[in-house]
């Protein structure tokens, strides 16, 4: 039993935030924000050169061989840098997929950036990216795309790109958990940023001759904010931990991290932007795309009903043990 | 204590009634904060005014009815039952109009009211300067002296209409040197006067509405001065009672709200049962509560009585209620409510309400700032 | 319409307040803490002289005939003070009932402090006050009480006097909304008597050079506490209204002022303490009287469950028209 | 990252609940707030000190096991699950003992650790004065130096278990004219001194557990001062860290309640659903939540690494969790909730531990402190 990191995986963590902050900061997002559609070839050479595609693929594949705990430490530094392009559906939940359940897979042109999985699963209305996806997982199988994606619907997140799903028949309770544990990672991450900006501007805002984070208030939803984050962050690995070695209460585990971290974000994202005041209100300030992304995430993959129900079946219906012997079942 | 309505009151209830529905917009305008919807919503204005439905509660002789509170919170209820549009002219009608009454000479009265109620010169507000949102004492824009009129130089910010509207009121430094609430005036402008610089603001759901204004030695004739030089804190304090006060918000706006979400749980029930449920009561109980409660302020505002900081409770009520509102039903909603559409092509309401209901804490007064307000002046503790 | 009281009630809540404030106040209820069991036939006698009794009993049976706005205006007067005699079921809630329901009774009895009723309803478990009750209501019937009470349970609220209820039957609705009402109201009196004693506290306590209501952290909680009592001033007046006048939604109405009073009072007692600091949490100071009759009536006359759950059925089961034209109905 | 158990650790999982099993009481003790309650608490301090189960993670030396914190925490997790009482040896061994650990003299660790390992002699702490509760610098009670003795005046409040307890320890001011954090020593007392009066403070429930000590000129040994004199602030508030850190609330305490919360919802699901089930299944992960943390604190100090202010993180998070999870089940308990007992003659442990909840956010810090820190310390706000 050792709930820290292990050495390795800090360091990957360090490494694609100091490159992400680089490469990806707000600066990048207005430039994106711009173009039609809001992607970047340039950026996602980048995020490949960065290896980000080949991190779960297996070795014997070309792949760094990663797991799951590895992925949702990613996943929160995209959400943290907001990255929208669609890195996470193919590398941390189609990648997972095709080799937990033996799919074959063209590994190699993941490793190199060549494809793209876009996936589609009923929980979500929608798929994500695609348009310009090479692949898409739907039915249980992986499927080359063809044909028109149809237009893209109109997200209240400018860089979101989303496509009629059709027809896409039942869903695979794997791909759910391990879309909803990536939308969980990257609501932390985005949380985590959102308390960021709001420490930042508290500090240099001035009101009333003083810098407002000055004001007891404002320390307190600050304070209340940082609790929540602390608290999303061993329920995520727990839940990864749990995915990966395919415990049967995974999907509880999974659920639970999502309401937790998509509930911080939404306290998060409502505590900037009160303490942002009318300018978080704008585009002058750049928290209104890390807002935006975590109202479409904590929506997306299983809303707050879908995982309350899940939890509510094991603890209320008592499939699940609980109590003080059962911290890790 | 009576809790009914007169004969008067039913029929004049029926009156509205009748005349919302042969008039309002059959299908929703666009957004208020686009320059085609905001064109839409003046029309709009215009269509109430030919009903003499605009200003229901000024007087008869400024272009109202003469209407009492309790009137006007039975016209609100059927106005917003009916589905009518949101008010472009809602500066006007409740923050300047009530301004000019009290504070204006006979012929700024003259000179302004009547093409206000007419829909004809549409107001923006001009309070906040970059340095000067919660604190707005700190305001440094000046308009300095120059025979009849005022050379107005600096800088505001959030002015709500300012990227559409024909006028605009706002308060400046009209002495040199003054400090905080000394020393400035209540000035009304043409917002096409030269010198003035609209710059649109971007909001979070990605329209203008709000505005930057540049002042560049922009001439304000001395006649557009809204009472005394220096006397415009107190103007200014007055005005922004009415808009925290009882009715910036009226609260059958929150029971529409309410009734829809009742409305949008009903069709997600078997989803969504039983984890909404008690914050969907919540919902209808806070809008109820709210109109109680107006009732309550309205019926002794017409005996006579006044409101003072228990405006900040009423501005904090309503302002969390509409929010919680709003975050349930993006709740309920759930992949969906990221979507400026839903499928069948209507637009989703519910995320530009619950992006407008994020601004309630923060404008007229954050709410930080209204407890302060109430634990101080309403409940006497130590400043 | 108009939502004003009118002078006659403005008039009488001061006197009964005033009254309250002189013959009730902390050291009253020290004194009666000290007694077992904790009552006082002086207070009794004290009560009743202040013509309490007789409010709402019919002007032809020698009462003052007044109705359930002015007997929720008494009960907030008699929560805000604590008052423990069991005055507000004999009065406020047997007597309505009695009236409404054309029960013959022994008003003259009433009127001159001798009887005592005592109110059974399946919603409680217990009876209050039967003991010392000389009738008890009870299967839809006033009965003369006669046997034995059997031994009082331990209330946390050691001014309560409770005792099994038995076999009472069927509930009467009408007798469960006039107890909810009266609870619910003398929950708004005792919230805005913990507002009070947490302000007080607050202006005088010093900590870090300076009292503790100079804090913002302080102020804030406070002043949240006063937007719930405020709020739910006009939902009580609305019920006690509703109910006078028979309306079909009159227990729709009972319920929200029994949740919004409930629930003030309880946000109260949580600041208050909160406040007091670790002298809340002792004898040393008297808050702990009211904290605990607020627990206590949170829970009588129908809990959170039973009030929302009649909510619900008339909201979400659509029977009760909801929006803007339907304030009063 | 490794979330499993070495068989060594499974092992030591099944003694401990092997013993437990054996040894825990079958029928609930009397509250330790009262004298015989306490008298039955000491009973089993003394119980599992036969079993070497009482200072589980202290050194063999001192008559611990030397366990690490996972040990602890699986340690934690089947006393809890056990049903086992609250410790009255509390302050002994998460407060003091540690403190004598690191700041005493050998002398003094061989004097005092061994009886208090053994559950012989029992600890209160008397830190707060009336004056001084949240803001400790503004302690005044003095303990002037008169030769090999300090001679102590002045009192304390709210000394956890001072009303039954053997021993006290404290801050006193040694310094004359000394202010705030200067001048102050952590020294021990034998409650039985002369000079010393106990006066029990009623709590809440109507029990005393808390005392006001007066001191009349109390001579304590200067051998009893736990490092130099002058130094006790810095020793107190290393104390106070243990105590606001990972070990003063151990997550299974909060799981086992969030277990009897799922039992009592079940018992009244048909007449509760649907309105408290969300709070149901909160408690239930707040609780994981927080047992996870605590692993993962754990594991982090084991590879040695500190805790500093991400310990008010912790402290907020388990005393408002504890809350609310009684406050749930306060609401669902209804009718029943302000009863002391139920129909079937058993105590209503809710009813107590709301009670006792309500101290969470108030001691070892309030939870106001605790944001202020929060807010300067980790996330860097300006003071």
């Amino acid at each position: 039993m050792d709930f820290r990191l292990t050495e390795d995986q800090a360091i990957l963590v360090e490494g694609v935030r100091d490159f992400l902050a680089g490469v990806h900061g707000a600066e990048r997002l207005r430039r994106l924000d711009m173009r039609d559609p809001p992607r970047s070839p340039e950026l996602w050479a980048e995020l490949t050169s960065m290896g980000l595609p080949c991190l779960l693929v297996p070795v014997a594949e070309g792949g760094l061989g990663l797991g799951l705990v590895e992925a949702v430490l990613i996943a929160q530094e995209l959400g943290r840098a907001a990255v929208a392009e669609p890195i996470v559906d193919t590398a941390l939940v189609a990648v997972p997929w095709l080799v937990a359940r033996a799919v074959p897979a063209p590994y190699a042109a993941i490793v190199a950036g060549e494809a793209r999985i876009a996936v589609a699963h009923p929980v979500n209305p929608w798929i994500a990216d695609l348009d310009d996806a090479t692949h898409v997982i739907a039915r249980g199988s992986l499927l080359a795309r063809h044909g028109d994606a149809g237009a893209a619907w109109e997200s209240v997140d400018p860089l979101r790109r989303l496509f009629a799903s059709g027809d896409i028949g039942e869903g695979d309770d794997l791909l759910l958990d391990l879309g909803a544990l990536m939308a969980a990672a990257q609501l932390r991450g985005l949380a985590d940023a959102m308390l960021a900006q709001a420490v930042a501007y508290a500090g240099q805002r001035q009101q009333f001759g003083q810098p407002i984070g000055a004001f007891q208030a404002v320390k307190h939803h600050l304070a209340s904010v940082a609790v929540a984050i602390e608290f999303a962050r061993p329920v995520l690995l727990r839940a990864a931990d749990a995915v990966q070695h395919g415990s049967r209460s995974a999907s509880i585990h999974v659920s639970h991290a999502k309401l937790a971290a998509g509930d911080a974000a939404i306290q998060a994202a409502e505590t900037a932007i009160q303490i942002h005041g009318a300018m978080g209100y704008t585009y002058e300030v750049d928290l209104h795309f890390w807002m935006k992304r975590a109202w479409a995430l904590a929506g997306a993959w299983g809303d707050r009903a879908l995982h309350l129900g899940r939890i509510n079946a094991a603890i209320l219906r008592g499939t699940l043990s609980t109590g003080p012997s059962h911290t890790f079942v | 204590m009576d809790l009914t309505f007169t004969p008067e009151q039913q029929a004049f209830r029926q009156e509205v009634r009748a005349w919302m529905r042969a008039h309002v917009p059959p299908e929703p305008l666009v957004t208020l904060e686009r320059e085609d919807g905001y064109h839409q919503h003046v029309a709009w204005e215009r269509t109430l005014a030919s009903g003499n439905w605009g200003m229901v509660t000024w007087p008869e002789a400024y272009g109202g009815r003469g209407l009492d509170l309790i009137q006007w919170l039975i016209f609100e209820e059927e106005y917003w039952a009916a589905g009518a549009p949101l008010r472009a002219n809602q500066n006007g009608i409740f923050l300047l109009g009530p301004t000019i009454m009290e504070y204006g000479t006979e012929a700024q009265k003259a000179r302004f009211l009547m093409p206000m109620a007419r829909g004809e010169v549409m107001w923006a507000q001009a309070w906040s300067e970059p340095n000067a949102g919660s604190d707005m004492a700190a305001i440094t824009t000046r308009a300095v002296r120059d025979g009849d009129h005022y050379r107005i130089s600096g800088q505001k910010t959030w002015s709500s209409r300012a990227s559409f509207a024909d006028w605009g009121f706002g308060l400046f430094r009209t002495e040199e040197g003054s400090k905080r609430h000394h020393g400035l005036s209540f000035l009304l402008f043409d917002l096409n006067t030269p010198g003035i610089t609209r710059r649109p603001i971007r909001q979070l759901h990605g329209d203008p509405g709000f505005a930057e204004l540049f002042f560049d030695e922009v001439r304000v004739p001395v006649a557009n001065r809204i009472a005394d030089e220096g006397a415009g804190w107190n103007v200014a304090m007055a005005t922004a009672g009415f808009e925290r006060g009882l009715m910036l918000r009226s609260p059958a706006r929150f029971q529409a709200t309410a009734a829809r979400l009742v409305t949008l749980f009903r069709k997600h029930e078997q989803r969504l049962s039983p984890v909404v449920r008690e914050q969907v009561l919540a919902a209808w109980m806070g809008a109820q509560a709210y109109a109680y409660n107006t009732y309550a302020v309205a019926s002794k505002i017409i005996a006579g009585g006044h409101i003072g900081a228990e405006a900040s409770l009423n501005k904090i009520f309503w302002s969390e209620l509409d929010r919680a509102m709003h975050r349930t039903a993006m709740q309920m909603l759930g992949a969906w409510a990221e979507l400026k559409h839903f499928d069948d092509g209507s637009v989703n309401a519910w995320l530009e309400g619950y992006i407008f209901s994020l601004s309630g804490p923060i404008y007229a007064g954050s709410n930080e700032i209204q407890r302060n307000i109430i634990a101080e002046r309403l409940l006497g503790l130590p400043r």
